[in-house]
């Protein structure tokens, strides 16, 4: 009996495998396949950091169908709702086809060289009047590696400013200010291999069922095959993933910092830490405290690490009993300690996971410093189905934004501007004289925003993404983008949207498989497709649209490419070499994805650890290399908990959170265009306590007015959704553009990572 | 210029049309039709779509009853029906057909009005037995107003039919022979206060109130007995005989004055 | 006992030979060898860190790119 | 006049009424009356009204099709049907993938109601029954197909109560869950909001008057 049950086992396991395999034997460039002359290419989703595989039909100019990609080894052959309508998503009826330019209170239509010829005047102009920290762009973690690249190049190397950020730094820097601090090198050690692997998931401020679907459903696949899997789920509010955990743990808004000080507190008290582990891994280091909000313009900030001893992290962690976080928290002491006990439990194989709860916290960067405490207290670091994970919520935040280093204090594969060294190296790679490349940072988003409001940027060119609608403290940044005075704003996109519609240049984008692409998702995980149909219209791609600014303004020599994007690959290739190892442009074009460093033809799954990462000896089994200053070690920081930017009070009683739904995606401007997705999910409500709301009077469903100290809104209130509020909270999805949500939002950003903190702000709520 | 009444008439019924048609409008004065609405918010109810719906389903609303008692009460203090002369959309619209009809002159028959009562019987005993308010089914009151109402117009094909049989074949058979509601109001008025006043002194019997008047029978008792009053229920009170009176032999008159 | 099914994806000329490497393994049985360089294989271990341990050696094992796992089983048996 | 009709004026007046219009009024009328009582009910064999009808016989008896439930609803779901509807012509009815009932807590509708057709007193919007989702069409339900959809899930008024997910393996797959939305017929109240929102061209998740008759006692 068992031997036939297990022959069935295994002939499933082959066959499964064959079907998986059998898939990619498509030519992955394009492929003619059976159904009536459909022509299938591969390509990554458009949407979330998850990176699944998708294969995309063509036929007669147009993309007629997509599918799931079988053999991409992310999702095999899934997807979640939005991937499914991928192929609407470029064809919604408003697409813009035509560059277009103010004309009074009129867009006019006017061709690509009218358009680049006023921009390029007025780069030049404002550059020459105001010097070179006077233009900036903005771009996206949905840019494809070789359009942040070119941005990148063009801004530091050519332009001469630091003048250039990605939309990622208000979704992610925390996370890469974490990465940095503790491990001296970007992005997670682990990969979705994890997910199945493991036995035990804490997850904090993630809702992963509907924010990174096929993920979710991978990991409550493990759970399903094997009883011992536990899945937690910290929160402030109760999601469809917390409804799927094995335990839901409510903790007042900000706490989370308190409550880690105390699980790593209960981990020393009761010696369940890893002693060798420790000793051989780990430095402890103590930043500066009370650091600020950066809520005042040019906000400026720069921690001061001291080296401390395991004592004196002893001593510091002595504050954060189990009594103490639970006072804070409102999690009673007796789970604290159940959960710490967890953590660091010898036979579980633990990992931590998150998303924006974490990252967009005004102490973001320090909330990642504090799981990885946990996970370096405990050694549950850089082995096979135990590690932390931070999730990205942007196709390429991890690959354009975070390893191309389109931020104003990077440049590529982790390098800093600031460091003379990086600044060699990249002006050796460019070709270019070291000093064109200027060695201080400039504005994160927030300031840099705030310096258009204030007229110190003059033209600011936003690509693939839609600032004014996504900024918090929204009504600030929309006003200041028109209030005249030789502020030019210019919007690359593929619809209209609420940035276009502060826009003095409008420029018709090309999208996803309308131009030759390269994403990187949250696993490390490189992915590169080919252009399959023609962007309609005179919409031209983000890249040919920087390289032409540069062109016009005499930077033409920077880009002196034949097949622009593989010829970019290469050379920004070279920046990885020894580190990331991106593997060469060829071998993405046959893989589905190569994790991150690929050396010799081979893939990462798990960093820092020996018999994975090529950089780690024999013999020395973990080994956190990247982090040389301190011999190889990772850090543990001591961070306290300090109180958010904006807390409730009598007049502002509640805290106002916002996020995503599974349907939509971030501001909505392609998930709109899809009629089945809007009808499935058409405009945003107001979550809220179903006792806050006895209290105040207020039904399911009827209009409420929410105001904070920066804006007010009119909503409906859903007392029963998908996500519950908890007391004292409500919650509202950002993706509705007819419903500006971030007006309400404090434009408070960790002084770290300079990521605001869109999920705690202080508001009131009234019948409207 | 003398007095007249039927300009106060078409007024009233036009108003009832804009009542029914105001919630389009956004405003919030009248919610329903004429088998039940709110004016003011206040309840009123046909009497008739009460005691159908009272028979067929067996549940007793009182709130539904109250607003059906008021409505009988004012009908049968002004006149039974009334409601026909001056509410009734159906009414205009055979009213204005019967115009056609005169001046096409190709419909000269007239059927009995005692019809309606028969059409109120069925229409109540069929309620009760097939437990359906069968007169709500069919009234063109109820599809002109849910046309007006709700823009939905093929119900209005019944209308039509009417119409083209009036103007065919029998003068205003509907209403004076066929509508149910008209046979129950019919027996309300009858002992209505409010009635047609006849003075056979000033009559010089030109004929030309029996031309005007939907329901000719009811002066009969008049202009040829002399009876000082139009007693019949079947009277719409609409007005026409008096306006037209070149002798003014017809007027407005209280019970048992 | 944990059963996988496991794609491998090889250099370009490489999956006959790495196919006769990999069979050397014990608990590695090999179920084809496609044309586009791909081999699929079936792994069988006595608990998950062995298989992983094996999948890992996979990695190792000469002109192999990678090591894909395309279905998993731990249940008991 | 009675000498003119014998002779001539018979022709012309006579021939157009008895000939042409008298049939074609006829016709329109038995036409008209005819539609009305032929139709019944939707392609599905049945109207989905208001929250708070009774049993259909009932509301059909009640009904006195004034359309003051319509008129009370504050998203226009609530429409009149016209003569395709025969015997149920100018009865309330709602067409939920086109705009389904949005279950307003106080549920103004059944209290507009002056017949009783409507529950009146009907006060938690959980006891309404209007009918039952169903999903109809299990091979081109995304979720089935282990796609994460479950739109309907998320939308249900009653989530967690009258839609619930079951996860469980893919053996396509091997390390990804099928969430399946299950529906708890005892629970569900038939608004329809999942069908409006199912993401198929044509919902696979529909509202019945009741599931599909089950020839044995489990309950799944």
């Amino acid at each position: 009996m068992a031997l036939s049950r297990r022959e069935f086992l295994k002939a499933s396991a082959a066959a499964v495998a064959f079907a998986a395999a059998g898939a990619s034997v498509l030519n992955p460039k394009v492929s003619e396949a059976g159904d009536a002359g459909i022509k299938w290419g591969k390509a990554p989703c458009r949407f979330c950091g998850t990176g699944c595989g998708v294969l995309v039909g063509v036929k007669g100019g147009k993309i007629v169908a997509t599918k799931g990609d079988p053999a991409a080894p992310v999702n095999r052959g899934l997807n979640c709702i939005k991937g499914y309508f991928l192929s609407k998503v470029l064809y919604g009826k408003d697409r813009l086809t035509k560059p277009l330019i103010r004309k009074g209170d009129k867009m006019v239509e006017a061709s690509w060289d009218e358009a680049m010829t006023l921009i390029a005047s007025k780069f030049k102009e404002s550059i020459a009047k105001h010097g070179p920290d006077s233009v900036a762009m903005y771009g996206s973690g949905q840019w494809t590696v070789f359009e942040g690249y070119a941005a990148l190049k063009l801004f530091k190397g050519g332009i001469g400013t630091n003048n250039i950020e990605p939309n990622a730094r208000l979704c992610m820097a925390s996370a890469v200010t974490g990465f940095m601090t503790t491990f001296a090198s970007d992005e997670p050690m682990g990969c979705y291999d994890d997910l199945d692997l493991g036995d035990t998931y804490f997850l904090w401020g993630a809702n992963m069922a509907e924010c990174h679907p096929v993920l979710f459903s991978r990991m409550i696949d493990n759970r399903l095959k094997n009883p011992d899997v536990r899945i937690i789920d910290f929160g402030t509010r109760r999601t469809r993933t917390s409804q799927m955990a094995d335990q839901y743990v409510r903790f007042n808004p900000q706490t989370d910092l308190a409550l880690l000080n105390a699980i790593a507190h209960v981990i020393i008290k009761e010696k369940l830490y890893d002693e060798k582990f420790i000793k051989k891994h780990v430095v402890f280091k103590k930043g500066k405290e009370n650091i600020g909000y950066g809520l005042e313009d040019k906000f400026k900030f720069t921690d001061d690490p001291k080296p401390i001893s395991f004592d004196d992290y002893k001593k510091f962690l002595e504050k954060y009993t189990p009594e103490y976080a639970s006072k804070l928290s409102g999690v009673p002491a007796a789970k604290i300690v159940e959960l710490a006990r967890l953590y660091a439990d010898k036979k579980r194989k633990v990992n931590s996971l998150w998303t924006m709860g974490f990252n967009q916290h005004v102490r973001g960067t320090w909330v990642n410093n504090l799981v990885y405490n946990v996970h370096l207290l405990t050694g549950k670091i850089s082995r096979p189905g135990e590690n932390p994970m931070s999730l990205t919520g942007q196709p390429s935040a991890c690959g354009t934004a975070r390893e191309v280093g389109t931020f104003t204090h990077r440049l590529p594969a982790d390098m800093v501007v600031t460091n003379p060294e990086h600044r060699a190296k990249a002006a050796e790679i460019w070709g270019i004289d070291v000093k064109r490349i200027p060695d201080k940072p400039t504005y994160n988003a927030t300031e840099m925003f705030r310096a258009l409001d204030r007229g110190d940027i003059k033209v600011l060119w936003s690509q693939v993404t839609n600032p004014f609608q996504s900024l918090p403290h929204l009504n600030r940044y929309r006003k200041g983008a028109r209030k005249g005075d030789g502020r030019f704003v210019i919007v690359s996109d593929i619809y209209p949207t609420k940035s276009t519609e502060v826009a003095d240049v409008i420029l018709p984008s090309a999208s996803w498989v309308e131009k030759e692409g390269f994403f990187g998702n949250a696993e490390r995980r490189g992915q590169q497709w080919f252009k399959m149909v023609d962007a309609p219209g005179e919409a031209k791609s983000d890249l040919w649209q920087t390289m032409e600014l540069a062109r016009r303004l005499g930077h033409g020599n920077l880009f002196p490419y034949k097949y622009a994007e593989k010829e970019i690959f290469e050379e920004y290739r070279k920046f990885t070499v020894g580190g990331k190892d991106l593997a060469p442009y060829e071998a993405y074009v046959k893989a589905r994805g190569l994790r991150w460093p690929v050396v010799n033809g081979k893939e990462t799954l798990w960093r820092y650890a020996e018999g994975h990462d090529p950089y780690v000896k024999a013999g020395e089994g973990v080994k956190f290399y990247k982090n040389k200053k301190d011999d190889g070690r990772a850090v543990i920081w001591a961070r306290p908990y300090e109180p958010a930017a904006e807390s409730p009070d009598k007049q502002y009683p509640f805290w106002l959170c916002t996020g995503r739904v599974l349907e939509h995606w971030h501001t909505g401007t392609m998930t709109g265009r899809v009629p089945e997705i809007k009808r499935a999910y058409p405009a945003a409500v107001c979550e809220m306590h179903p006792d806050d709301a006895k209290r105040m009077g207020i039904k399911n469903l009827q209009k409420v007015k929410i105001t904070s100290r920066r804006g007010t809104i009119i909503l409906p209130v859903d007392l029963n959704g998908r996500g519950k509020a908890e007391k004292g909270n409500i919650f509202v999805a950002f993706f509705d553009e007819t419903k500006l949500i971030n007006e309400l939002c404090i434009d408070a950003y960790c002084p770290i990572s300079g990521e605001p903190d869109y999920k705690k702000c202080a508001v009131k709520v009234e019948k409207a | 210029m003398s007095f007249k009444w039927w300009p106060i008439r078409r007024l009233v019924q036009l108003g009832v049309i804009a009542l029914i048609a105001s919630p389009l409008a956004g405003l919030n004065i009248f919610r329903g039709n004429l088998a039940a609405g709110d004016l003011l918010g206040v309840g009123l109810a046909d009497p008739l779509a009460f005691m159908q719906a009272t028979l067929a389903s067996h549940i007793f609303i009182l709130s539904f009853f109250g607003s059906a008692l008021a409505v009988a009460a004012f009908y049968f203090v002004i006149g039974g029906r009334t409601f026909c002369g001056w509410v009734c959309p159906v009414y205009l619209v055979t009213e204005l057909n019967d115009r056609l009809s005169r001046y096409l002159g190709i419909a000269e028959r007239s059927y009995s009005l005692s019809g309606t009562r028969w059409s109120l019987a069925v229409t109540l005993s069929v309620s009760l037995l097939a437990g359906i308010p069968l007169f709500e089914m069919l009234s063109p009151i109820g599809i002109t107003s849910r046309a007006i109402m709700f823009k939905s117009w093929t119900p209005l094909l019944l209308v039509l039919g009417i119409m083209i049989v009036e103007a065919l074949a029998a003068r205003r058979i509907w209403c004076r022979s066929l509508c149910p509601v008209g046979g129950f109001y019919a027996l309300l008025g009858r002992f209505s206060p409010l009635r047609v006043g006849f003075s056979r002194q000033r009559c010089t019997g030109c004929g030309e109130c029996s031309r005007v008047c939907p329901v000719e029978e009811v002066l009969a008792p008049s202009l040829v007995d002399g009876a000082g009053q139009v007693t019949s229920g079947d009277c719409t009170r609409c007005g026409d005989c008096i306006d037209i009176c070149p002798a003014k032999a017809l007027d407005v008159n209280i019970w048992y004055k | 006992m944990p059963v996988s099914g496991v794609v491998i994806s090889c250099l370009v000329g490489c999956s006959e030979a790495v196919s006769g490497r990999i069979a050397a393994f014990d608990g590695v049985e090999v179920h084809g060898v496609l044309p586009d360089n791909q081999i699929v294989a079936v792994i069988e271990a006595d608990t998950v860190d062995a298989e992983v341990k094996l999948v890992s050696q996979l990695h190792e094992v000469e002109d192999v790119v990678s090591v894909r796992l395309a279905y998993h089983n731990f249940e008991d048996l | 006049m009675d000498s003119s009709t014998k002779h001539s004026g018979i022709t012309r007046r006579r021939f157009l009424k008895d000939g042409v219009l008298l049939p074609l009024a006829l016709a329109a009328a038995g036409g008209g009356v005819s539609t009305l009582f032929l139709r019944r009910a939707d392609a599905r064999g049945f109207y989905l009204r208001p929250p708070g009808a009774l049993e259909e016989g009932n509301f059909l008896a009640a009904c006195i099709k004034c359309g003051k439930c319509a008129q009370a609803c504050p998203y226009n779901s609530i429409r009149m049907s016209g003569a395709e509807a025969g015997v149920a012509i100018g009865t309330p009815h709602i067409i939920a993938r086109e705009t389904p009932c949005y279950l307003c807590p106080d549920l103004p509708c059944a209290k507009a109601c002056p017949s009783g057709a409507l529950d009146r007193k009907l006060e938690d919007v959980e006891k309404v029954r209007m009918g039952t989702a169903v999903i109809v069409d299990r091979e081109n339900c995304l979720s089935l197909r282990g796609l994460r959809c479950e739109v309907c899930y998320r939308q249900c008024p009653l989530i967690d109560k009258a839609i619930t997910i079951l996860p469980r393996h893919n053996q396509r797959t091997g390390v990804h869950s099928i969430m399946e939305p299950v529906i708890h017929h005892d629970k569900c109240v038939g608004c329809g909001i999942c069908e409006n929102a199912c993401v198929r061209d044509k919902p696979v998740i529909v509202v019945m008057k009741s599931p599909p008759e089950q020839k044995d006692y489990y309950e799944f």
